[in-house]
């Protein structure tokens, strides 16, 4: 099955948003909110059985966040890239830890670092950050330079002098 | 002749067991009380003749003054005197137990058994003539049926069949050997036979003493004859039970010594070869035989009377190779054990009575607790154990030092013998101690039954007799030894009775 | 003398049972005090040998019965020894009992024992020592369990053997009896006579003393009969246990000491031709393996046990190994070494089962897993066990290595290479258990319910002070036990070893065990020197561990969790897997009492026909008997 | 504040004499907190070999004298660090490898890894570098011998006296409780 | 005046102990071509120790360790060092040897168990059971020697060995010699059997908790154990010496020897520790038994 098939397969189901061919083993889908789960679910039966990581990237200025799910198939040897955009201020997506159990973890890991709460996931608790109170650090407005000086104390000035 | 009044032990019971119905009709519980006096004065005056018997020597009672060999008589020797005295004190015990237990309608026709029974036994162990001894047999056997049966349950009837099936199979034997015996010697006085014994040839005279054996093993509750042992207990209440193993046991074990030893054999420590068959090593065997069948299916039993009636089965085993031993010591050890074992195990029996009214079953797993209850009846179900299973300084420890003493000396193939006979003594340690532990667990049990004043008289007296003769054994000892004295003494026994040797 | 010391305990017995539930403590303090009064009456006998009482009960037949006490040299030894011991038990046990239910029936029984524990003592015939034999083994069960469920099937290991033992003696004795060169129910004359039978008739006397020899062996636990202490122990009241395994497992000792080892030595000077290797004859040089075998087993047992008083048992079965190893050496300084480890082993076991039942008194508790860092809450229990266990390991200041150290003397001056490894071996593995039981129990991590343990009362603490303080004094001075040993070991026609009151010669070298302690102790101070030179030390709270830098609170390091304990020995357990099942001799046992059980069942099913079935039985076990009559 | 010249608390008298076995015979915490952990090896082995001073690894705090800090420090780290520090014996030293000791290095913006090790435990020397080769960690055990050798090296010493001190930037590190933002700067 | 020569003794066996393990340092430094410390090393880590602050849990720490150290120094006194001697009468009697050694190990494990920190235990529980492994093919050699030379004290059997290298033990017995030897290799807990210290595995076992001066009196007891054990296979099968230098210059080749392999070998996982000392020594040991009671 190769890269053109995938695309018209996702495509005649739900309707691309985008998709992108990087290169002969790596290419990328943009799919709606409200249909990533079936084409997860349509793509792990055709053979991506692997969900390689889960992330997110954080568009501040479009004020989106981009959901980022990359599968890999070992007979049809691609990398699949689904991904989805979801509005900044309310960031909700739905689990997908039934397809895979691993998922759990890095979706904890995601709603940690970026605030995004997946529906179903039972365990979004604290994971890395020790006691953090303040907002998701990988956020693009979390201002890491100003939070290191006020914890761990100024050395710029220091470096500048 | 004090001695003549001697018949008077049979008759007077056999005059009351007829007159029976008369005081029912008088009075219910009349009739409980005439049985106990009966007994209890047949008792007092075989003690009174077993010290004029001791003191003087053997006596003879002629009946109907025809003088012996046409003529019955009754021969009044240490060794018979001693044996009925015996069974009548066992008697008398169980008695004071039935006196008190709650009336039935059977009662007058439970006493009349009770009385044929008990004056069979008597009359047993005194007669001198053969026949005399079948016709006191078949009513034995007769009184203990009806004496099983009348515990009206579906049990007891059919330990009561299983009893007279054996029962008349072997007095049909015992018949046909005093037939022969009539027919070869033309006497039926047993001195006369003793006299003439010798004489016949050897393979008819092992005939007649294998049918003869058959026949009285059934009563002494030996190996291939003994089927109807556990059925028959089981069935019956267990005070009565005291009456089979104390003296119908008892009447078996003394018709074996007495015809084995002084009528068929010839006397002391000479191996009764009589025709090419050595009765002694054939009476060991079935001795050892029952006693490992007797403890080993008594270790796997859980109703204590089952257990009790395997127990008292082995025991007689133990005596039977006793006789079959036969050497001075293991007589006396045979008799010794004979008595401890009538003490003890009617002891336990009548302890048993109340413990499974008290639990409400007979079932030893039931019992677990019962010493928190009443601490008297586990005290003497343990001394009564104890005294079997021969603890020191209870009655059961001499009689078996003295049986392993005797076997061990008379040396050869008897050492696989005392083998077998002491594993099975510790199997019958294991299982007594298995009752004694679950007695003294700590458990509540509640139950209304109170026990009477007389049952607890029964059992008193019966432990003061185990435990006095633990420790002091030797007011019994000069007993024991005139009555081996006068088994062993062929000679004396035929002088006695025919006046002189013809 | 001796009849109415006894006669004096079965009094004492009533009496003591007569004052009542309530007077409890009256009740053990009255036993012990009776039994100082014995001990001192004992301590006046001490001149007269060979005195002799008897009492005839009743003769019937060819045999008198009778019972005869005499005072011999051996005998009145190991009287004196218990009944030491016996008294420092039962100061523990006044206030042990102060909360028990059945305390009552266990002194009546306790006392009945102590005066049978006499009475095999100081029997000089037969017939009185199976007697008290009996009454031993009666009363002893009756204490293991009392009133309890599983405590019964526990002490019927203990009862099953040791009546089979009882009747093998029984056998025995009046086979002694009937064979017609011997006759007599004297215990010495029979020894004599019995070694010039040995030269008529090997068999017969051969067979005697396998009788005698499987009767003090299934007592003393040794190799075929060696797993009933561990249950009997475990299951026995906390105060009885160091009776038990101090005293009571002794018997079979002394009664090979008694009979047997000069029976041996009688035989091998009055029979050329009996069969010797390496100067000892065979019989008894393989019996000395049997008891090398229960060394090495019993130590493998114990350390693979998790209960602390299954622990000390299975100690208990492996010192008896060394003694049975050790006295069937037939040489003066085997048989001293075995008496006298029997001594030794008497007083360290009953400290460290005091001091174990002292653990229980406070923590309820008998599994070592669950136990832990009590040494600073109950120092004086930790002393007495840390003392305890130096001694049954065998280490030089301490009464434990005297008697060792003889044994070796025997085992290498007698040439027999593999003997001694089995019992280095043995005695190598004692010190893994034992600290093992040391570390688990008061060392390591406090467990948090034991917070508010505290040291048992003073009265408790009595009878440990004692023990801690013979260990050390016999240690220091064995001379003053090995002085009437060596008039025990006279008796017996050896020459004993030559000992002073510190110094012990052996044939191979000598030791001045005063010399060896004082070094000890000046190596000590030697060490604290060292010690003063650095800064004073701080204390630090046992919980601030090296964690690899985790803080326990936070990821929830309990003490329990934190105390390693429980599967302490487990490579030693994986090293003897493979053959741990063949070593196993219970499943033997459990295999012989079920077939016991199948075959009494499949017998009962016989009466259980019906009348024709029965009848057909009569008739056929009539014909056999005849044929069977008939061809023999 | 902390004192910034510990004079007074320098060693001496006999305490110098025993400086100099202590210099000769330092074991170090071999604790691989960070990636200078890589260069500990070369230095201990044939090449440059510092058991030649005496300086050898030790698997526990209780035995140890050195505690080497070979980078940067999570906030998570620090918690174990500050409980070995304190479980080592004194006279202790602390050595700061890398810049990230010094000011947080290539992390000094990371919102997990601190700037300034000094603030939390004494650091008794720093070696430059981002992982300072071999060479450089082996002048800097020498200054480091010589420093404990004229008594000068008394971080254990400072961090007693001014323990409130540390533990305070401890605390505001491991021990927050309130958000580092206030709802202010965050709109921004 | 037996008190200063108490003393002597027991500082003789302290420095020369570690005399062995600076010169054993910078040996096996030199194995891996570097330089190593100075071989007065160990006295520089001793007294720094000792300059250390300690920590202890509780008393029976403290007493626990003195008891060890006192077991090994008191040892040393029944072991004839070449012509010395300390006691005429029990000069070097093995079995008190071997036991009062065990008051060493038995001194060190109850205090070390008592800081209750686990990997102490599970070093302890491992040392124990190795001391297993090496007792079982040492007894067995030992046994042979005192049957052949009728008395188990040392001071006799280095009598029977003098005059000249032939009649050395080490000749006459090689297999009893092999066996001892590898015994040695795990009694100083040298590679290939230091699996009670075993610094990946369990943090240098049980000295987990001691620091200052209770790590200092273990490091003095490491000491003087080289010096004694090195010291009775001398006695045992290299005769002995008539002089000093002399006794201890045949303990420094031990020594060297067992150091060599202890350079170059890697560690035995815990129970073929164990079952490799059942196995190879005890079979040279039986050898050697056998040779012994035939002849």
């Amino acid at each position: 099955m190769n890269q053109k098939e995938i695309i018209e397969l996702i495509d005649n189901k739900f309707g691309i948003v985008k998709s992108n061919i990087y290169d002969e083993y790596q290419l990328s889908v943009v799919v709606k909110k409200e249909n990533i789960f079936a084409a997860l679910a349509l793509m792990q039966l055709n053979d991506f059985k692997e969900l390689s990581i889960l992330t997110a990237v954080d568009w501040f200025d479009r004020n989106v966040f981009e959901v980022v799910y990359i599968l890999f198939s070992y007979t049809h040897n691609q990398q699949l890239i689904l991904k989805t955009e979801i509005e900044r201020d309310n960031p909700e997506i739905v689990s997908v830890m039934k397809l895979w159990e691993v998922a759990e973890t890095y979706e904890r890991d995601v709603h940690e670092f970026f605030g995004i709460k997946f529906l179903g996931n039972p365990s979004l608790k604290p994971f890395f950050l020790h006691n953090w109170l303040d907002m998701p650090p990988m956020r693009k407005d979390f201002k890491t330079q100003q939070y290191s000086d006020k914890v761990f104390g100024k050395t710029k000035e220091e470096r500048e002098k | 002749m004090k001695s003549n009044y001697a018949v008077l032990l049979i008759a007077i019971p056999l005059l009351v067991a007829f007159l029976q119905p008369l005081f029912s009709l008088i009075n219910k519980r009349l009739t409980k009380w005439v049985t106990f006096l009966t007994i209890g004065f047949n008792f007092i005056y075989s003690l009174k003749l077993l010290n004029y018997v001791m003191a003087n020597g053997a006596q003879i009672a002629i009946i109907g003054n025809w003088k012996p060999p046409f003529g019955i008589n009754l021969y009044l020797s240490p060794f018979s005197m001693l044996f009925a005295t015996i069974i009548y004190f066992v008697a008398l015990i169980v008695l004071l137990v039935y006196l008190i237990d709650k009336p039935t309608e059977v009662d007058d026709r439970m006493s009349i058994a009770t009385l044929l029974m008990v004056m069979a036994s008597g009359a047993i162990t005194l007669t001198g003539d053969i026949f005399n001894m079948f016709v006191f047999v078949e009513i034995l056997s007769i009184s203990t049926v009806i004496l099983i049966s009348f515990n009206n349950k579906g049990i007891s009837f059919k330990g009561a069949f299983r009893y007279i099936v054996l029962a008349s199979l072997g007095s049909s034997m015992l018949l046909l050997a005093i037939g022969f015996i009539y027919g070869s010697l033309g006497t039926l006085n047993l001195a006369s036979i003793a006299y003439r014994f010798n004489l016949l040839n050897p393979v008819y005279a092992s005939v007649i003493v294998f049918l003869f054996m058959a026949g009285i093993m059934v009563e002494a509750e030996l190996f291939p004859f003994n089927a109807w042992v556990p059925e028959a207990y089981k069935g019956s209440k267990s005070y009565l039970n005291a009456l089979l193993s104390g003296v119908v046991g008892t009447t078996g074990i003394y018709v074996l010594f007495r015809m084995f030893i002084t009528i068929f054999g010839s006397g002391q420590n000479h191996i009764q070869v009589i025709g090419s068959v050595n009765f002694n090593a054939v009476i060991i065997v079935i001795g050892v035989l029952t006693t490992l069948i007797g403890e080993f299916s008594a270790l796997s039993q859980k109703d204590i009377k089952k257990i009790l009636a395997f127990s008292s089965m082995a025991q007689m085993g133990i005596i039977a190779v006793t006789i079959g031993v036969a050497n001075m010591n293991s007589i006396n050890a045979g008799i010794f054990h004979l008595i401890n074992h009538a003490f003890s195990k009617s002891l336990l029996f009548i302890v048993a009575f109340p413990i499974i009214n008290i639990v409400g079953s007979a079932n030893i797993d039931k019992w677990e607790g019962l010493g928190r209850k009443n601490i008297f009846l586990a005290i003497a179900f343990a001394i009564g154990s104890f005294g079997l299973i021969g603890i020191p300084f209870f009655n059961g420890f001499w009689s078996k030092m003295m049986i392993v003493e005797s076997v061990v000396s008379a040396g050869g193939w008897m050492y696989l013998v005392i083998g077998t006979i002491l594993l099975s003594a510790l199997v019958e340690t294991f299982y007594f101690f298995r009752i004694i532990f679950k007695l003294f667990v700590d458990k509540k049990i509640e139950s209304t039954y109170s026990v009477h004043i007389f049952i607890y008289l029964a059992i008193l007296i019966l432990s003061i007799i185990v435990i006095y003769i633990g420790i002091k054994p030797s007011f019994l000892a000069t007993y024991i030894h005139k009555a081996a004295i006068d088994l062993v003494d062929k000679s004396h026994y035929i002088s006695t009775v025919l006046g002189v040797i013809k | 003398m001796i009849s109415n010391i006894l006669l004096y305990t079965m009094i004492a017995a009533v009496i003591s049972f007569a004052l009542g539930q309530k007077l409890k403590a009256v009740r053990w303090s009255f036993s012990a005090l009776f039994l100082g009064y014995v001990g001192f009456q004992l301590y006046g006998l001490y001149g007269q040998w060979g005195m002799v009482e008897t009492h005839n009960i009743f003769s019937l037949g060819s045999i008198n019965f009778s019972l005869n006490f005499g005072i011999t040299k051996l005998g009145w030894f190991f009287a004196f020894f218990t009944t030491i011991i016996n008294i420092m038990i039962w100061i523990f046990s006044i206030v042990k009992n102060m909360n028990e239910k059945e305390e009552r029936g266990i002194n009546f029984l306790w006392i009945l024992l102590a005066g049978s524990n006499l009475a095999i003592f100081f029997s000089v015939d037969w017939i009185t020592f199976f007697i008290a034999w009996e009454i031993m083994t009666w009363t002893s069960f009756f204490i293991i369990t009392p009133g309890w469920k599983n405590s019964f099937k526990a002490a019927n290991w203990y009862f099953i053997l040791s009546m089979f033992g009882a009747y093998a003696m029984l056998v025995g004795i009046w086979w002694l009896y009937a064979t017609p060169a011997i006759h007599t129910l004297n215990i010495a004359s029979s020894i004599a006579l019995l070694a010039k039978l040995s030269i008529t008739a090997p068999g017969t006397v051969g067979i005697i003393i396998a009788l005698f020899v499987l009767s003090f062996f299934a007592k003393s636990a040794v190799f075929p009969f060696h797993p009933w202490p561990a249950e009997a122990h475990a299951e026995a009241p906390d105060d009885f246990s160091p009776y038990l395994s101090g005293i009571m497992i002794k018997y079979g000792l002394y009664g090979i000491l008694l009979f047997i080892v000069p029976l041996f030595i009688q035989i091998m000077k009055v029979n050329p031709n009996i069969a010797m290797v390496n100067g000892i004859p065979v019989y008894s040089y393989i019996l000395a393996w049997f008891g090398a075998i229960t060394a090495v087993l019993g130590t493998y047992l114990a350390i693979v046990s998790n209960d602390m008083k299954k622990l000390a048992a299975y100690s208990t079965v492996s010192n008896i190994g060394y003694a049975v190893t050790s006295m069937f050496i037939l040489s003066s300084a085997g048989v001293t070494g075995g008496l006298f480890h029997v001594v030794n082993h008497a007083v360290f076991k009953s400290a460290i089962f005091l001091s174990l039942g002292a653990v229980k008194f406070r923590t309820h508790e008998r599994e070592m897993h669950k136990l832990g860092g009590l040494a600073t809450k109950m120092p004086i229990t930790f002393l007495t066990f840390l003392l305890g266990i130096i001694a049954a390991a065998g280490i030089p200041p301490l009464n434990g290595y005297a008697s060792k150290w003889i044994i070796y003397q025997a085992l290498l001056s007698g040439h027999f290479p593999f003997l001694t490894t089995m019992i280095f071996l043995a005695s190598t593995g004692a010190f893994l258990y034992l600290f093992r039981a040391l570390h688990s129990i008061f060392l390591g991590q406090l467990p948090r319910k034991f917070n508010n343990v505290k040291e048992v009362p003073f009265l408790m603490q009595i009878p440990m002070i004692l023990g801690i303080l013979s260990m050390l004094g016999i240690g220091y001075a064995p001379g003053i036990v090995l002085k009437p040993i060596g008039l025990a070991v006279k008796a017996m026609g050896l020459t004993p070893m030559t000992v002073e009151n510190t110094l012990m010669v052996g044939k191979l070298s000598s030791i001045n065990t005063a010399v060896v302690s004082s070094t000890f102790i000046g190596a000590f101070f030697f060490a604290f020197a060292f010690y003063l030179i650095g800064k004073k030390r701080h204390h630090v709270e046992p919980l601030d561990n090296y964690t690899a830098g985790q803080d326990p609170e936070e990821f929830g390091l309990t003490p329990e969790l934190y105390h390693f304990a429980l599967k302490f020995y487990e490579p030693v357990k994986n090293i003897f897997r493979p053959i741990e099942e063949k070593l196993n001799i219970k499943n033997y046992y459990r295999a012989l009492v079920r077939n016991a059980n199948s075959f009494g069942a499949t017998l009962s099913e016989m009466f259980k026909l019906s009348g024709a079935g029965s009848s057909m039985i009569f008739v056929l076990g009539l014909v056999v008997i005849i044929l069977a009559g008939w061809m023999l | 504040m902390i004192q910034t010249s510990t004079k007074d608390l320098h060693d001496s008298g006999f305490e110098k004499v025993l400086n100099f076995f202590r210099k000769r015979s330092m074991w170090m915490l071999h604790y691989c907190t960070g990636c200078g952990a890589m260069e500990l090896p070369p230095t201990m082995t044939t090449r440059w070999d510092m058991e030649r001073f005496g300086i050898g690894p030790m698997a526990t705090p209780r035995q140890a004298d050195l505690l080497l800090i070979t980078g940067y420090l999570s906030i998570k780290s620090l918690k174990r660090v500050i409980r070995t520090y304190e479980q080592m014996q004194d006279p202790k030293w602390v050595i700061g490898f890398g810049s990230c000791t010094i000011n947080g290095g290539i992390y000094y913006d990371s919102y997990t890894v601190i700037n300034r090790l000094s603030d939390y435990i004494p650091v008794d020397l720093t070696i430059e570098g981002c992982m300072p080769r071999p060479e450089a960690i082996m002048t800097g055990f020498q200054t480091l011998m010589d420093a404990i050798q004229k008594g000068e090296a008394v971080g254990y010493k400072k961090y007693k006296e001014n323990y409130e001190w540390y533990k305070k930037n401890q605390d505001s590190v491991l021990g927050r409780t309130e958000p580092v933002f206030t709802s202010s700067e965050v709109k921004k | 005046m037996i008190v200063l020569k108490f003393i002597g003794y027991g500082f003789t066996a302290i420095i020369i102990g570690l005399l062995f393990m600076g010169i054993g340092r910078k040996y096996t430094a030199r194995i891996q071509r570097r330089y190593g410390p100075p071989f007065w090393q160990a006295f520089i880590d001793v007294t720094k120790l000792f300059s250390k602050q300690s920590l202890s849990h509780n008393w029976i720490m403290d007493f626990g360790i003195l008891m060890g150290f006192a077991g090994i120094v008191g040892t040393i006194l029944f072991m004839p060092i070449g012509p010395w001697h300390f006691f005429s009468l029990m000069n070097g009697n093995i079995v008190i040897i071997m036991y009062f050694m065990t008051i060493g190990s038995l001194g060190m494990a109850m205090g070390v168990s008592a800081s209750g920190n686990p990997n102490s235990t599970i070093g302890i529980s491992r040392a124990l059971t190795l001391m297993v492994g090496y007792e079982i093919p040492f007894v067995i050699a030992v046994i042979g020697l005192i049957f052949v030379s009728k008395s188990s004290l040392l001071g006799t059997m280095v009598s029977l060995q003098s005059g000249g290298i032939m009649n050395w033990n080490i000749i006459k017995y090689p297999f009893g010699f092999i066996a001892v030897e590898m015994a040695l290799q795990a009694m100083l807990g040298e590679k290939p059997f230091d699996v009670i210290t075993a610094p990946s595995e369990i943090a240098s076992g049980p000295m987990v908790e001691l620091s200052g001066k209770m790590m200092g009196l273990a490091f003095l007891q490491h000491a003087a154990q080289i010096f004694l054990e090195t010291g009775i296979v001398v006695n045992l099968f290299l005769g002995g010496a008539n002089n000093i230098w002399e006794f201890f210059l045949k303990q420094f080749v031990l020594f060297i020897l067992s150091l060599t392999v202890n350079a170059i070998s890697p560690r035995f996982k815990f129970e073929d520790a164990v079952k490799w000392l059942w196995t190879w020594p005890t079979v040279f040991a039986l050898i050697q038994l056998l040779i012994i009671i035939l002849t």
